[in-house]
């Protein structure tokens, strides 16, 4: 009975977790971004799964339709669907940026190159 | 127009952003940021006096009545933390001229004054609104201008800060998001009086126990919590001076308010302990906190850095106040979120005046620097006397209440190490003193003047702050500790 | 009469275009290289998802969905030779040789990873 | 349910896939599968917007960061067990989670039972148009569209900061005009105006049927950005000036903040639309109108606005 009744939340949590997974293994900067979408969008489902009425049609208003599903939801998503594409594209710039100053967007390069900055700044204060 | 106020407050720097994107001189932007930057704080004082005299007040945007519209609603708390907000936000756009012109190419400024009011109208929305989804919207506004004007730092390091934020942030919020969600399948609302008026029905419930838990950690990864604070030294140390003062004296208080907001007034004290030992987790990791980011602030060679890792730590000192869980607890934690935004803003500051002279926040760039900048010197001693806590400074007050409301609890290990802690913090702010004064300047270095009028009067409003309210601490205390009761208290 | 004729007109329709779907799917599957597999994928593009709509055309009747349904196939007509035309050339431009075979001789292996995605 | 199934499937191609490319191409057919599983959970409007910008927008930003930061991840990695551990302990938490929520799709959970019955019932008498979702978005929580709106000029102005427009106004960067191709630029020059009009349908039935100023705003910056590939950047920035681009962006979330002060002066509440004309519902309507307008006016200015930046950089936009 629960398994039924919870099926499609389980998955969806499954999708969040994959997305999730890749924001934080991944080195790729890019890659990074792509997951955090997937994490991003697994929690919309989420969502509109929240807002779906079994029998339910679209909320647009028709005379006769008596049974709606629950568009707060869809509000809220629209919302967020639009906070996480800018959110995305802000991180794009930022990566192209990442990209011109250091010449990579793999994680360990970036650090490694601003451990031997620092090391080659001190050898300089030492001088 | 006096009852629109709460909407004026977060409206009109939220359209000035706009306004501002169409002046396309850097000086008249600033003048027309800084003229929208004051107005705010205006307001906020006249808000601040409408509540202590008339009570809470409530908002309905677009004239739908709570729970079907969205509500702001101001009371006490949000009060005090929107004078916070709105006074640093508005000081520190004053300094900002002067600030960023050596940091920030001419070309770029206007577009820097645009994503600072945009960053400063959603944490005042943050705070002012009454509805759970709100507080996500503008939370995203606030954190994409941060990401951005981290982003304009000199150092290409500034960059990959401002990444690996817009990361751990856009991972908090997403977990925030969680959490609503599953509040909102539980109880069909999203406004926050309606809410606390709905959970206890279903207290006991695991998912409203894992929407607490994802929201707290989701508010827990912006108020860089130890251990989830590594985002923030980097991006404190690499943003441009003005920047940093900016955020370190708002954007974590912001989220603390949250914090407090929605553990006391949503959830409502004992709803989490039913769970899980909420207080003594923040107890263990505030202080865990203070000690580790005090001991690594210790070891920063470079000033700015020292001072972010102090910013961990104090937040830790807030973390503990509210773990301690008392109405002088949540007093102190109050008292401190006033305080430490006066002293990291007057410490900002006048590092960004000796930045604005030396080019550098290195800690050997400070040798000798007591004789050339004495002004900015000063003002960093008091700002690093007032951090240890020493009497006739704000720092005094909300540790001896910090102190007291452990005391009162019982909790006397936790009081020592409190003291401890403010011993460590007096070892990272001798380094400074001891460079800035018992060494000399180096011979070959350019001769150094004292920092432009521009930066020393904000940053010696707020030295004078940090004194005046350490003295007079009647204001703040007894305005934290009405707060504090009306949070306790259940809502009024 | 004419209700039914025109009912299994569009059944007919849409299932020769399940099937050219089906087919198509295949053909990009099994396919050896870029170039044949591209011409699998424009067969279902255009014709067949020209069927299904033709179908969902004749089972609407004369309403707005019939006028909506057919603007999307003209614009369906027009976008999706142009989209194989702009991969086929894009992947001549890139270098991409066809796959030959000698008279009489097995397939040669596809090359590496151009061949495979 | 098989839609989900494919979500999955896809959701781990990506994790596989090194070719990054290929991994962008893979997530604009995860948002293409979650527009379809939001239609099949009514959600049209969510529906496409999703597929607006899950399988239009970020593909085509991706692809354009993409011509600049390389196409090949590297494939060592580090700390996998005490990440997956940490991935798994939060899905526990989340399925815990679910035992307590009501059961999918059940009329009588509480979530439709408290604010949504207002939505639903009264939505289309009070604020008078039938597309409830439109009526909770635009009115009753049309302050957090402000927001929204307010996010999307954020994400402009920051990419304005970080990728300054204007460096290659001499030498000719960005996407070459297609010389060769003239089926593709035949086509265009059909196809360029129709998605215009089409962006302005959208923009105004927004009241009627699924639609709405944000996805106007894409649509409308897609038939620009497709000019731009067919035809070059510069060609495009001298009828698209960035300089105009930039004051609409900024016009757009003034207009929407504008008809907050009026209804403020008109002796309302804060985009209280209600007082905007003398029977309610019509204000309401005319509110409704111009907020989307303001919306749609932003989105669209903001999204080739942020194009050009990343085209401007060398970047071919996947061209």
């Amino acid at each position: 009975m629960m398994l039924v009744a919870h099926y499609n939340y389980w998955v969806v949590i499954a999708l969040m977790m994959i997305g999730f997974y890749v924001v934080i293994v991944q080195g790729n900067l890019v890659k990074k971004l792509i997951g955090l979408n997937i994490f991003q969008t697994s929690v919309f489902i989420f969502y509109i799964s929240v807002g779906k009425v079994a029998g339910g049609s679209a909320p647009i208003y028709d005379p006769e339709v008596t049974l709606y599903s629950n568009p707060l939801p869809h509000v809220l998503i629209l919302t967020a669907i639009v906070v996480g594409i800018a959110t995305m594209a802000l991180g794009l710039a930022l990566v192209v940026r990442i990209k011109e100053a250091y010449g990579s967007v793999e994680e360990e390069e970036l650090q490694a190159r601003d451990l031997e900055a620092e090391d080659a700044q001190q050898k300089e204060n030492q001088c | 127009m006096l009852n629109h106020l709460p909407i004026l407050q977060v409206v009109i720097p939220l359209l000035a952003a706009p306004a501002c994107m169409l002046l396309d001189r850097a000086r008249l932007a600033w003048l027309f940021a800084t003229a929208a930057g004051l107005a705010t704080f205006a307001i906020s004082c006249l808000l601040l006096y409408q509540v202590q005299h008339s009570g809470p007040i409530s908002y309905a945007l677009g004239g739908w009545e709570a729970p079907w519209g969205i509500e702001y609603r101001i009371d006490l708390l949000s009060a005090y933390v929107l004078l916070v907000v709105s006074g640093i936000g508005a000081l520190v756009l004053v300094a900002a001229n002067t600030g960023v012109s050596r940091e920030i190419p001419e070309a770029k400024q206007p577009l820097f004054y645009v994503t600072y009011l945009l960053c400063l109208a959603g944490l005042l929305g943050i705070v002012a609104t009454g509805d759970i989804f709100n507080v996500f919207v503008f939370l995203e506004i606030s954190s994409l201008a941060t990401y951005a004007l981290i982003a304009q730092g000199k150092n290409r390091r500034a960059l990959w800060a401002a990444y690996q934020y817009l990361i751990v942030g856009t991972i908090g919020a997403t977990f925030i998001l969680i959490g609503i969600g599953f509040l909102y399948s539980l109880t069909g609302t999203l406004n926050m009086v309606d809410l606390a008026a709905r959970l206890p029905a279903i207290a006991g419930s695991h998912t409203a126990y894992t929407a607490f838990a994802f929201i707290v950690v989701g508010v827990c990864l912006k108020l860089a919590l130890f251990p989830l604070h590594l985002w923030l030294p980097n991006a404190y140390t690499y943003a441009p001076s003005i920047v940093t003062a900016f955020l370190a004296a708002t954007a974590t208080k912001v989220a603390v308010y949250l914090l407090i907001r929605l553990q006391f007034s949503v959830f409502g004290e004992g709803f989490a302990e039913s769970a899980l030992p909420l207080d003594a987790i923040f107890l263990v990791l505030g202080l865990v906190g203070v000690f580790v980011a005090s001991l690594v602030a210790i070891q920063q060679p470079n000033i700015k850095r020292l001072f972010a890792y102090s910013s961990v730590a104090q937040i830790g000192y807030m973390i503990v106040g509210m773990g301690v869980g008392t109405h002088t607890g949540l007093q102190a934690t109050l008292l401190h979120l006033f305080n430490h935004a006066l002293m990291k803003g007057a410490l900002f500051l006048a590092l960004a005046a000796v930045a604005y002279r030396l080019g550098s926040s290195d800690i050997k760039a400070f040798r000798g620097l007591g004789r050339a900048m004495p002004l900015t010197m000063a003002a960093i001693v008091i700002g690093g006397l007032s951090l240890i806590g020493v009497p006739l400074t704000v720092g005094f007050v909300s540790k001896w209440y910090l102190v007291l409301a452990t005391i009162q609890a019982g909790l006397w290990p936790v009081a020592v190490l409190i003291l401890l802690g403010s011993l460590l913090a007096v070892v990272y702010v001798w380094r400074v003193v001891e460079v800035a004064y018992f060494q000399q300047r180096p011979a070959g270095l350019a001769v150094v003047k004292e920092a432009p009028l521009a930066l020393l009067v904000p940053t010696w409003l707020l030295v004078i702050g940090n004194l005046y309210f350490g003295v007079q601490a009647g204001f703040t205390a007894d305005l934290a500790g009405s707060a504090a009761a009306a949070l306790i208290g259940g809502a009024p | 009469m004419m209700a039914l004729a025109i009912g299994y007109l569009s059944q007919l329709s849409l299932l020769l275009g399940i099937v050219l779907i089906f087919s198509g799917a295949l053909g990009v599957l099994r396919f050896p290289d870029f170039y044949t597999r591209i011409h699998a994928a424009g067969v279902t593009e255009t014709l067949a998802a020209g069927l299904i709509l033709v179908g969902l055309m004749l089972e609407a009747g004369w309403t707005l969905a019939f006028l909506k349904l057919a603007m999307i196939f003209v614009f369906v007509m027009i976008t999706s030779p142009t989209a194989t035309h702009a991969l086929t050339k894009a992947a001549v431009h890139g270098g991409l040789k066809p796959l030959e075979r000698e008279p009489g001789k097995p397939w040669p292996a596809p090359p590496g990873r151009d061949g495979n995605r | 349910m098989t839609l989900l199934a494919l979500l999955v499937v896809t959701a781990l191609a990506i994790v596989w896939l090194r070719d990054l490319f290929a991994a962008v191409m893979v997530a604009g057919i995860y948002g293409l599968l979650s527009a379809s599983f939001f239609v099949s959970m009514d959600a049209v409007d969510v529906a496409f917007t999703e597929a607006a910008v899950g399988a239009g927008v970020f593909p085509l930003l991706m692809l354009a960061a993409l011509a600049i930061t390389g196409r090949y991840e590297d494939t060592r990695h580090k700390r996998q067990l005490s990440s997956l551990v940490l991935v798994l302990v939060t899905g526990a938490m989340l399925i815990v989670a679910t035992w307590d929520m009501p059961p999918f799709g059940a009329a009588d959970a509480p979530a439709h039972q408290h604010l949504a019955v207002r939505y639903i019932q009264d939505s289309p008498q009070e604020v008078g148009i039938p597309n409830m979702v439109t009526s909770v978005l635009a009115s009753y929580r049309g302050y957090d569209t402000l927001g929204e709106v307010a996010v999307v000029f954020t994400a402009v102005v920051g990419v304005l900061c970080l990728l300054s427009l204007g460096r290659g106004t001499t030498q000719s960067s960005g996407p070459a005009a297609m010389q060769g191709h003239v089926v593709l630029r035949v086509v265009g020059k059909i196809l360029i105006p129709l998605i215009l009009l089409f962006a302005l349908y959208v923009q105004f039935h927004g009241e009627y049927g699924p639609g709405g100023g944000f996805q106007a705003g894409v649509i409308f910056a897609a038939g620009i950005i497709l000019y731009t590939m067919l035809f070059g950047l510069d060609s495009t920035r001298r009828v698209v000036k960035p300089t105009l681009l930039r004051v609409l962006a900024a016009l757009g979330l003034l207009l929407y903040g504008s008809v907050g002060v009026v209804s403020l002066v008109a002796g309302g509440n804060f985009l209280d639309y209600s007082v905007l004309a003398g029977d309610p519902v019509a204000g309401q309507h005319l509110g409704i109108l111009v907020i989307e307008l303001g919306v749609g006016v932003t989105v669209a200015a903001a999204m080739i606005l942020i194009f050009y930046a990343f085209a401007d950089r060398g970047g071919d936009g996947g061209a």
